[in-house]
């Protein structure tokens, strides 16, 4: 079994489904969680709460607020979803244009979001022992994950890395669920690449590790293929490209993968933005 | 009930509405029923595989945005076996938008592409014809007759030709686009356009330039779709920069028969949806029993005839 | 301090930041001290009396405008006599925009203008050319070249071209202003575009058609000055939709020596006077001592170039 | 003596003096003054306000509010100027997207203005008995006269035209300025010309009238030229179009006048907005 968003088959008149929403939601709260970042709860529906997939993401158009006029929708991962709650959460950090006017949103504010879009993390029946590891605001794509190793019963070990240890989101959260956290911070000359390399070998000499997720860093992914090739582990690595349309129809946010000995141009929109560790191609 | 439908060149479209290629895919049929379009319109297709342009291939500026998408291509084959067979499902008339950096080639792939299923062809003749010094086919009159001429001869389909704002000659280039065979204009492609990231000093986009899409693009597009209403006899597609059925009625007035929406499915993609219901129910409000009685309605009796032609600063 | 003068062909000035042409006069002295300004550059003017176009003769697009003003003009006398010994109370270069419908009444002009206190002279060849088809002098390169000879040898004061963003050989028409004789570029003037009031039925303009200026005119005017500053080894000067130092940052790093503010001062009548702030205060921050380290700096040896002279939709 | 803004002739470099500002004001109050028109009360240094004519205007810089983006700045008539109380009023009607945008302006916001422009009316010192003739939001652009008028000790007479009485603005406003009053209204019947005709050649065989003031309207234009030429009497006209700059920069704003035999095109915002009645032109 796979948490892959499988799309609905055609229907019986060989048409297309609709299945990706596009609506205005409520917003229920929009705080800082720490200096750099914020977590944007909203008011969802149930059916498309029930779509949803960890390492999905949603294409938000920000509104235009305090001088701010974001033209283009802007992609966000899914932080959490809880069907039962009706809630949609987003981490977002403060870029630009877009996530500044985000910033501006109040409880009570509607905000139009598209999705669920896009493939998320898929977690093999077999795979018992998960490892993730990620930095900075990657770590709201690999959240909801841990939600979902609880929910399928298998333990995950989060890897968090971050300039300092007051930046560390989202450790209390993965603690709630269960997951074993190794925290490893800059300041404290602990995510290096040599230590977060030492860290995983142990772990892999110990307990074992069936497969890894990463997000975004270049150096996290070139480490992971290593260790991955070397202990034949997979893994997986969500992604991120400029995106106009996040459906899959304009082709502007293509990456190179690696499909054998050929080079593929893939749609990080559609056919990702989760993608086999060892075809991502290091940037 | 208010008469949508039109006729572009003996297709019959149920109502005037259709995607801009390039912004619509199989894709858009999982957030709404895409049978409710006019037509439905495919991204260009050359005949050989292409990576199309390097990334950033996208950025916004203003409230508009620049693409070099390039054309990236799957080739012929893969179009004709996967993305022709997706739209029988439909009964929407599939419009196919073809591509070529040489007249031959341009044409062989047209023959190729008239196939059972396939309405109408849309040639993007704003794509650069390298057998000379790169220009777009359709910057000039003189490679926009002679690549319609090839084009024309290579199909029975209906042609529509999709003109490129980056010209000052466009009376002259529609006059020859219908000269060399266009049952149709399209009106149009997209402004060649740059934007630099000053922190970085590089450009916005991976391959330098740019085509401006969006809003911006609305006032010149329309002038466009005027110019090229009063110097052709054809049916003139109008597109660029419409989001609203506000902006429909102002190119059915200067003399679109039909329109095509692109960037504005980006940021709203049920934007075509909604400009059906409200252009529907404008007919309904002006009393107007067929969206036919708005093409080419503006009064510009008092207008100089020079004035349409004449492409210079104002 | 940072040094924020430049060099336009032998010309000083104090800084790169002056207005278009049309979007100035002496009465914007009313608002504040126009010495502040690197140039003066009054509205096009014609040899004889006009009336200009009929009214209305602006209009809002989103967030620019249409202009259809045309040239009104009082005359080469009447401008002689009283707008050229204004700006003599200023040690602001004065440059002179002029423009003529054949070549030889413009080179006339030109002479004529070759007075005590005249600095420079822009020469709007985005104007029409009737003795041809109506078409800009600028949309072509050869009329560009022959213009720009006659008007070379009607004065010795540096001649600066001001082209328009309606052709589709901006490269091209670059090159013949240069050989022609043309001292600077001016990139560019407004592109001819159209709004339609959907509830009169009528052109938004009384001319039918204007140019469009202001924020959506940048990515283009951006695109132009580049592939001039590209083409050709005179200064450019850039303008189109330029508000904030920013903006002017992003044609210096295009390659523009200095540029020229136009729609923005109608929004904000001080846009000179904070963009000129800004640009000293980016400097400084930036660790730069000169704003002629930022011009040409854009980033792009990976790009091809054919890219930046090929005018297709990308 | 007149009224007429005299800009400071050049100063002894020869060059000419800042008089216009442009200001970020605070908005002190904003209400509906009856189903159509709003005031808006904006807080003005005195400077500003020792340099207001009745008859002029300011270009106002609408904001971006409630999805409106009105992008040119939006010519507004001074309705009143308070030096003393520092305030400077304009009455608007809410049309299109900019005034749409004032409208939503709150006591406590800032609104960015230009002015003051044009050239207010004259009131020449023989001009005793003056009366103005106007309907809609044109008594915005008159009422200032009024004040001034008060300030001058003449006598003013209000001829206030309107659909409906309930429509009649104003009225409160000039009668405190111990201004006469003539409402006349479609409603009941007394606002045809016809019946405005009457009402003025009265006055002129009774009291007399030394000179008219009006604004906007073709039909009352044609009226006092009428009048104006068979008695003798002097008059000016506010006149209103499309502008862009404001200051008499770009030459959108012209309008066609007679001037003796020929017919000059002046610009409304700089050789206007008020123009000798005569000389306007109907359209
Ligand atoms: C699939 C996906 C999931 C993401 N999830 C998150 C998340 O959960 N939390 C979070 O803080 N950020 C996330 N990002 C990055 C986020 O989209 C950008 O930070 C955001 O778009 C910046 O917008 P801005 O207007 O603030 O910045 P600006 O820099 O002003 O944006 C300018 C343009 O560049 C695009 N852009 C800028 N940065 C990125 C980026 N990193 N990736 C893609 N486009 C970008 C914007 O969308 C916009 O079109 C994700 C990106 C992708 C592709
Ligand atoms: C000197 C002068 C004084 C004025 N004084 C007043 C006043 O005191 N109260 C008042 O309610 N109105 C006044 N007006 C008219 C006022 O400027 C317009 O109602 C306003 O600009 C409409 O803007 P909008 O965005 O709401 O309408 P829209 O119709 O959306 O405006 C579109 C464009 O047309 C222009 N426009 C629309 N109507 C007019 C008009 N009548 N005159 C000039 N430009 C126009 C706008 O400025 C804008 O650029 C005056 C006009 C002038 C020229
Ligand atoms: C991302 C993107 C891709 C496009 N691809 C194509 C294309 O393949 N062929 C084509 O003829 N036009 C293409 N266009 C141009 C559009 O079809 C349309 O002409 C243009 O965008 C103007 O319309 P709009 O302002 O409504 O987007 C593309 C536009 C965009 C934004
Ligand atoms: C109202 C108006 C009048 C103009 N008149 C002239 C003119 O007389 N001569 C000229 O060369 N350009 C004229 N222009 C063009 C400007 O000089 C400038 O090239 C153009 O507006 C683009 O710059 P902007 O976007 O900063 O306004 C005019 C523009 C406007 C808006
Ligand atoms: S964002 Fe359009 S295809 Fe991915
Ligand atoms: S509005 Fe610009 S000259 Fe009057």
């Amino acid at each position: 079994m796979t948490s892959v968003l499988t799309r609905p088959a055609s229907a019986a008149d060989g048409r297309a489904q609709p299945v990706v929403f596009e609506r205005d939601l409520d917003v229920l709260s929009n705080d800082p969680v720490n200096g750099e970042y914020m977590r944007l709860v909203l008011a969802a529906p149930r059916e498309m709460l029930d779509l949803c997939r960890a390492g999905q993401f949603f294409n938000l158009l920000c509104p235009s607020l305090g001088g701010e006029t974001p033209y283009l929708r802007r992609p966000m991962s899914i932080y959490g979803f809880y069907p039962e709650r009706g809630e949609l959460h987003f981490l977002y950090k403060v870029a630009g244009a877009g996530t500044r006017a985000l910033a501006q949103l109040r409880a009570g504010d509607a905000l139009n979001v598209m999705g669920p879009l896009g493939q998320g993390f898929r977690i093999d029946d077999d795979w018992q022992r998960l490892v993730l590891v990620a930095r900075g605001v990657g770590l709201a794509t690999l959240a909801p994950l841990a939600l979902e190793a609880n929910r399928l019963g298998r333990h995950l070990t989060a890897i968090c890395s971050a300039r300092h240890p007051d930046l560390l989101m989202s450790i209390d959260y993965f603690r709630e669920l269960g997951a074993e956290i190794i925290p490893v911070t800059d300041a404290e000359g602990t995510s290096s690449l040599e230590h977060l390399e030492q860290v995983i070998e142990e772990r892999i000499a110990g307990p074992g590790i069936d497969a890894f997720y990463t997000c975004g860093s270049n150096r996290l992914l070139t480490l992971l293929q290593r260790i991955g090739k070397r202990h034949g582990i997979p893994g997986e690595i969500a992604l991120e490209q400029q995106m106009a349309c996040g459906l899959g129809m304009c082709h502007c946010c293509v990456r190179p993968f690696r499909k054998g000995d050929k080079t593929v141009q893939l749609r990080v929109c559609r056919e990702g933005p989760v993608f086999d560790i060892q075809e991502a191609m290091p940037w | 009930m208010v008469d949508l439908s039109v006729d572009i060149a003996g297709l019959t479209l149920k109502n005037p509405i259709m995607p801009a290629s390039g912004t619509f895919s199989e894709e858009l049929a999982e957030v709404f029923d895409i049978e409710c379009l006019g037509a439905h319109v495919t991204k260009t297709i050359t005949r050989g595989l292409r990576d199309g342009n390097p990334t950033p291939r996208v950025c916004e500026v203003g409230s508009s945005m620049l693409n070099s998408i390039g054309i990236p291509s799957k080739g012929v084959g893969a179009f004709l076996d996967k993305v022709v067979p997706f739209y029988q499902a439909y009964e929407t008339p599939l419009v196919v938008s073809i591509s070529g950096n040489t007249a031959d080639e341009f044409a062989r792939l047209c023959s190729e592409v008239t196939v059972e299923g396939v309405a109408a062809i849309e040639v993007n003749i704003s794509c650069p014809n390298i057998e000379e010094d790169g220009k777009a086919f359709a910057i000039r009159p003189s490679s926009t007759y002679d690549v319609m001429q090839k084009l024309r001869a290579a199909t029975h389909l209906p042609l529509w030709a999709k003109l490129t704002p980056n010209t000052g000659e466009t009376p002259e280039v529609a006059r020859a686009a219908q000269e060399g065979g266009a049952d149709a204009l399209v009106v149009a492609n997209t402004l060649l356009a740059m934007a630099i990231d000053i922190r970085t000093r590089r450009p916005k986009l991976g391959n330098l330039m740019g085509g401006l899409s969006g809003p911006s693009l609305k006032p010149i597009a329309l002038r466009m779709a005027y110019q090229c209403a009063k110097s052709t006899t054809i049916p003139v597609i109008g597109c660029g920069g419409i989001s609203t059925a506000e902006d429909v009625i102002e190119f059915l007035i200067a003399g679109a028969t039909a329109v095509q929406v692109g960037t504005a499915t980006f940021i709203n993609p049920t934007a075509m949806v909604t400009v059906i219901a409200e252009l529907e129910r404008y007919l309904e409000r002006e009393k107007l029993s067929s969206v036919r009685d708005l093409i080419g309605t503006l009064i510009d009796e008092e207008q100089k005839e020079g004035v349409v032609f004449m492409e210079a600063a104002p």
